[in-house]
């Protein structure tokens, strides 16, 4: 067994929100000594894949309360607006610091950041690095953190199991070292999760294989809850079998939604009426092609029921058609979803359409957080996907997820920091025996044991389908149980799951074991969520329930993880300062008030 | 399983032989394994394939399956390839030898040591250098488009380490700082923000850095993101033979 | 990591210039050699070939070029075999290598100015 | 310490792939350019010893020996020059108005045409009067 390691602030996640935690606490606390524990290599975190852009204000055409409301409504008012407030107000900084940390975000012919428009959004304010804005911004955050040499220390490839919680603070986790099979103690005066979303709990997604909603998990399991957990952001251009993402960006740059018809089909669902292509004032903001995510997805579903999609070999798609725009603004702005179209679909968007149908790609909810970033168990903070602030509500807007983790991430490193300078002690021998324990379960419940007849993959793919079916874009009492009681059954099943691999050196089969676990648990607290709230809400769509009910639901789901039986669920309200809830509009009203002025 | 399979060889090594006494010196073991082929597989698809319905204990890195993260290289019937773009249908019926990437330490399976990489990537100071840092209040630092385009290709690098599998020096020189690095270096290098290029200068100019090319240019040719870390190489030299010739001709310059 | 100071710019660009200058004449060189001189001679016995061509190679211009392509493709070459040695296997101890192969370089620029210096010049 | 994984040992690794030999044929192409160098001296200094020295010269290099191996030169020294030419604008990218211009392009302009150039005009010299 190993010595326990002690550092002053842990950071769980090596992605953009880990990373921009690591470097608040470096550039700001230089006498606290940060470990940053991945279970990848922080450059493969899935910050990597992060296409189309982050939103901050920057133009002057623009404000702060544009950027507000747009992010409210599109939240269908489930987020709290002194979250958003905050949020808003220090992302230009945030965006600028990462400008002079090297991103190299693309630019005007001034030599000022350039900014493009996106779904949802009143204005252009989504800074952008071609369509590869969360790849460089995750590089450039982690070759400055490279910088912080001996203040940073980094854990590469060690994989957290289990928080450690003592005299009712968060002090540590235990991490398994993958090269070594050393299950590590890893104590802390805070401990901040920066750890992703879940959305690999399903079949169809744009996450990666990394995305198991591990923090989430870890943190449900310590007590902590889990907040808005049934809203799931379905992103609605995903290439079909892959499920690989096809940016926003597309659309935000003119290109063009049409089913089997060649017929703009979002014109039926309340989102404006479109403009030809040629017309410059095409793509419209906050219309058509650049509504929500939520209502392009729903509005693929209903395209679907009325027969207007097209059968692909890997389910039914319509066109993202970008032939419009010229050969060599594709090759400028949308570089990498040429590529992706070429390598995955077979097709080059210059000369032919590319197929889509929605995908999983967010989670709105996450580990319960203030707007510092911390949870209610004191020392243990969170941010990014695996958070949830909240300002996403009950849909996110394309491109403030980026910002999200840095905004956030730095607060949650400067909030951890504060914590560390106050709380000492670490109590580093009863840390131990808790580690002790969980070293012991790991190993009998994996590694030594024997006779198990589960096979993981089939476990997983149980619980894929399960969800996909029950808890997707539409939603019902029925469909929401039914699952409920296959990841009930699959919680079961796996206590007698066995394992081929009892190896220490990179034993993946362990962690993927591991994972599972992680992914049930978060799946459930996502679907007790769903059932509880009887409601059509932003992302959440209940079929039996169509309409939003103010009265009971404009309040976030608290899920709090139970040993036997489902979760309880409690309420909290939503912070609401200048917004007060409205109706959602998109389209012809927003674009009357475009043109108004 | 479908009608139509096709055979992957797969590289297998576990240090601590799962339980049975292996040393590190012994050679590779192939193992053949029957995957069922479809044509819009990939070979990481049939390892996962692998991995889930035949043998557990088959160990790999990959994430995002789409070609961005950079986990999931490996050499493909000698060819070091990121496996999510490297589809069955090009290599049917033939066997398929999967190998993990050369001139690395193999850890296990298909998995290599990346530590030495990630020293030579800090060895460069792979970040923006500035004499005086510009407060964030003040707004960024203007680039001009052309500006951004001058370095921008040898930022798209994606640390999926191919371009060292690719690279005999990198074989031969084990301190050979490599083509990765090395073109990250003169990304910022050649960032017009960037005021740093005098400190890069000892590991660039060293024989471990640029010097240590031969140009082979293979690097570029496997790169699956364009970023020609060979290019980036020979201009790393030219400023290093500018600079040479500054401080002997004038060698009370500051540079 | 620490690193040695390396000279191997100052060899670099001398194997640079060679590889540039010999890259455009030598293919004329070359044909010119091995081909249009042997035959020119031999369809005209007289001494007018010679002549034409000791006046081409005399006049002080063409000796300046002929020079400069000789020397620096004679370091482009010994650059480059220092290299396919060391790429051989040759990768430690390098010194004696260096040392013979820029040293014959040094003497092939060497016997060339001499030789173009001393080409007598065509009587006029 | 650990071992890596496929590294090149031997004096024949560059046998394994297509690139490496290719590689290696165009460092190789120094040897044959080595020996022409050490012929256009020795042509040098008959020039200079006069025309019966210069005769015997040319006399020599009428031997098929002589002109076999001006073959084997002659295919190296345009493997040089083609290998030169190709890999030169990713040493000094070439740019026109600020757009650069491909690679390919590059190379005819920067390399190709200027060589064709010189070798007419030093082939031009040479044959201007003989004939």
């Amino acid at each position: 067994m190993a010595d326990a390691i002690q550092h002053d602030i842990l950071i769980i996640g090596g992605g953009g929100a880990g990373l921009r935690a690591a470097i608040a606490v470096a550039e700001n606390d230089p006498d606290l000594s940060v470990a940053l524990v991945s279970k990848v290599y922080p450059m493969r975190s899935h910050t990597v894949a992060a296409e189309g852009g982050a939103a901050g204000v920057v133009k002057d055409n623009d404000s702060f309360a544009a950027h507000c409301s747009d992010t409210i409504s599109g939240a269908d008012w489930l987020a709290d607006q002194d979250a958003v407030e905050v949020f808003v107000a220090e992302a230009p900084g945030e965006l600028t610091q990462l400008e002079h940390w090297g991103c190299p975000w693309s630019r005007e012919p001034s030599g000022h950041v350039a900014v493009r428009p996106f779904g949802g959004m009143e204005q252009e304010r989504t800074w952008f690095a071609a369509d590869k804005t969360g790849f460089h911004m995750l590089h450039a955050l982690y070759q400055t953190s490279l910088k912080y040499e001996g203040r940073i220390r980094f854990y590469d490839e060690w994989f957290a199991t289990k928080l450690l919680v003592e005299d009712g603070r968060c002090q540590g986790v235990v991490a398994i070292e993958l090269r070594t099979g050393l299950m590590h103690t890893l104590a802390a005066r805070a401990v901040i999760m920066c750890t992703g979303g879940a959305g690999r709990i399903f079949a169809f997604t744009t996450n990666g294989a990394i995305k198991t909603g591990d923090g989430m998990a870890l943190a449900y399991r310590a007590g902590v809850p889990l907040k808005d957990m049934e809203f799931v952001q379905y992103h609605p251009t995903g290439l079909p079998g892959t499920g690989i993402l096809i940016t926003e960006a597309a659309r935000s740059e003119g290109g063009i939604l049409v089913n089997k018809h060649g017929d703009r089909y979002l014109k039926d669902y309340d989102l404006g009426s479109p403009l030809d292509v040629t017309d410059p004032r095409h793509p419209q903001k906050r219309a058509m092609e650049l509504g929500p995510r939520d209502r392009l997805s729903q509005a693929f579903v209903k395209e679907h029921e009325k027969g207007n999609t097209i059968d692909s070999p890997f389910g039914d798609v319509v066109h993202l058609d970008i032939r419009h725009l010229s050969a060599k603004k594709i090759r400028l702005k949308l570089p990498f979803v040429r590529e992706l179209a070429m390598n995955y679909a077979g097709i080059d968007p210059i000369r032919e359409p590319i197929p889509v149908r929605p995908v999983v790609h967010y989670m709105m909810g996450g580990i319960h957080t203030d707007i510092h970033g911390a949870t209610p168990l004191p020392g243990l903070f969170a941010a990014g996907e695996c958070a949830c602030v909240s300002i996403n509500g009950a849909n996110r807007l394309g491109s403030n997820s980026l910002t999200e983790l840095l905004v956030f991430g730095a607060r949650a490193g400067a909030s951890a920091a504060a914590f560390a300078r106050e709380h000492e002690t670490v109590h580093i021998a009863a840390l131990d025996t808790q580690a002790d324990d969980e070293r012991r379960r790991i190993r009998e419940e994996f590694l030594t044991k024997d006779g198990g007849t589960e096979r993981l993959a089939a476990l997983r793919s149980e619980l894929f389908n399960a969800m996909e079916q029950g808890a997707g874009i539409y939603r019902t009492e029925e469909s929401l149980r039914q699952t409920y009681r296959t990841v009930e059954s699959l919680h079961e099943r796996y206590r007698n799951l066995q394992i081929d691999d009892h190896s220490n050196c990179y034993n993946t089969e362990l962690t993927a074991a591991l994972e599972l676990r992680n992914m049930l648990d978060v799946a459930e607290a996502l679907l007790h969520s769903a059932l509880e709230r009887k409601e059509s809400r932003g992302s959440h769509q209940r079929t039996d329930h169509p309409a939003r009910d103010d009265s009971k639901y404009l309040k976030h789901t608290l899920a709090y993880r139970r040993d036997d039986g489902p979760p309880r669920i409690k309420y909290q309200d939503v912070v609401i300062t200048k917004w007060p809830p409205g109706k959602r509009v998109y389209g012809a009203e927003a674009s009357e008030a475009a043109t108004g002025c | 399983m479908p009608d139509t399979t096709i055979t992957l060889d797969v590289f297998r090594f576990q240090p601590d032989g799962g339980g049975h006494a292996r040393r590190s010196t012994d050679g590779p073991t192939f193992k053949a394994y029957r995957v069922p082929y479809h044509e819009h597989w990939v070979v990481l698809d049939a390892l996962n394939w692998i991995k889930d319905e035949l043998d557990g204990t088959l160990s790999y890195r990959w994430s995002c399956r789409m070609g961005v993260c950079g986990s999931c290289g490996m050499m493909v019937n000698g060819v070091p390839k990121l496996t999510c773009a490297a589809f069955l249908k090009d290599y049917y019926p033939g066997t398929i030898r999967v190998e993990p990437l050369t001139y690395f330490a193999v850890e296990r399976d298909l998995i290599v040591d990346m530590d030495g990489f990630l020293g030579k990537l800090k060895s460069v100071k792979p970040w923006l250098i500035r004499e005086n840092e510009k407060p964030v209040d003040e707004g960024e630092y203007l680039q001009s488009p052309n500006e951004l385009a001058s370095f921008k290709q040898y930022s798209m690098c994606i640390n999926c380490l191919l371009c060292y599998a690719a690279c005999p020096v990198v074989g031969a020189e084990e301190d050979f700082i490599g083509p990765a690095a090395l073109a990250i270096a003169q990304r910022y290098n050649l960032d017009s923000r960037d005021q740093g290029a005098a400190e890069r200068a000892d590991a660039l100019s060293a024989d471990e850095g640029a010097w240590g090319c031969t140009f082979v240019g293979e690097c570029s040719e496997v790169c699956p993101k364009n970023v020609d870390p060979a290019g980036a190489i020979q201009r790393v030299k030219v400023d290093n033979v500018k600079d040479w010739y500054r401080k002997l001709l004038m060698p009370w310059g500051h540079r | 990591m620490t690193f040695k100071k390396s000279n191997e710019a100052f060899w670099w660009s001398l194997f640079s210039a060679g590889g540039v200058l010999s890259a455009m004449f030598l293919p004329a060189f070359v044909v010119i050699s091995g081909y249009v001189l042997p035959n020119q001679s031999s369809a005209d016995p007289g001494r007018a070939p010679y002549e034409h061509i000791h006046g081409i190679v005399s006049w002080w211009p063409v000796r300046v070029l002929l020079f400069g392509v000789i020397a620096f493709t004679f370091f482009h070459v010994a650059h480059r075999i220092r290299h396919v040695v060391n790429d051989l296997g040759w990768r430690h101890h390098t010194a004696p290598l260096s040392l013979v192969c820029y040293g014959g370089a040094f003497a092939g620029a060497g016997t060339a100015a001499w030789l173009l210096l001393t080409l007598p010049s065509v009587a006029q | 310490m650990k071992q890596r994984y496929g590294t090149p040992l031997g004096p024949t690794w560059f046998l394994g792939r297509a690139a490496y030999r290719r590689f290696m044929a165009r460092e190789a192409t120094a040897f044959a350019m080595a020996v022409f160098l050490v012929y256009l001296l020795l042509w040098l200094r008959s020039l200079g010893q006069g025309y019966t020295a210069y005769g015997q010269m040319i006399e020599l290099a009428k031997h098929p020996i002589s002109v076999f191996v001006h073959g084997l030169i002659f295919g190296a020294v345009l493997y040089h020059s083609a290998t030169w030419f190709n890999l030169t604008p990713k040493i000094m990218p070439m740019y026109v108005a600020e757009e650069k211009v491909p690679d390919f392009w590059a190379a005819i302009i920067m390399g190709y045409l200027p060589c064709v150039a010189v070798t007419t005009v030093v082939l031009w010299a040479v044959l201007r009067s003989a004939g």
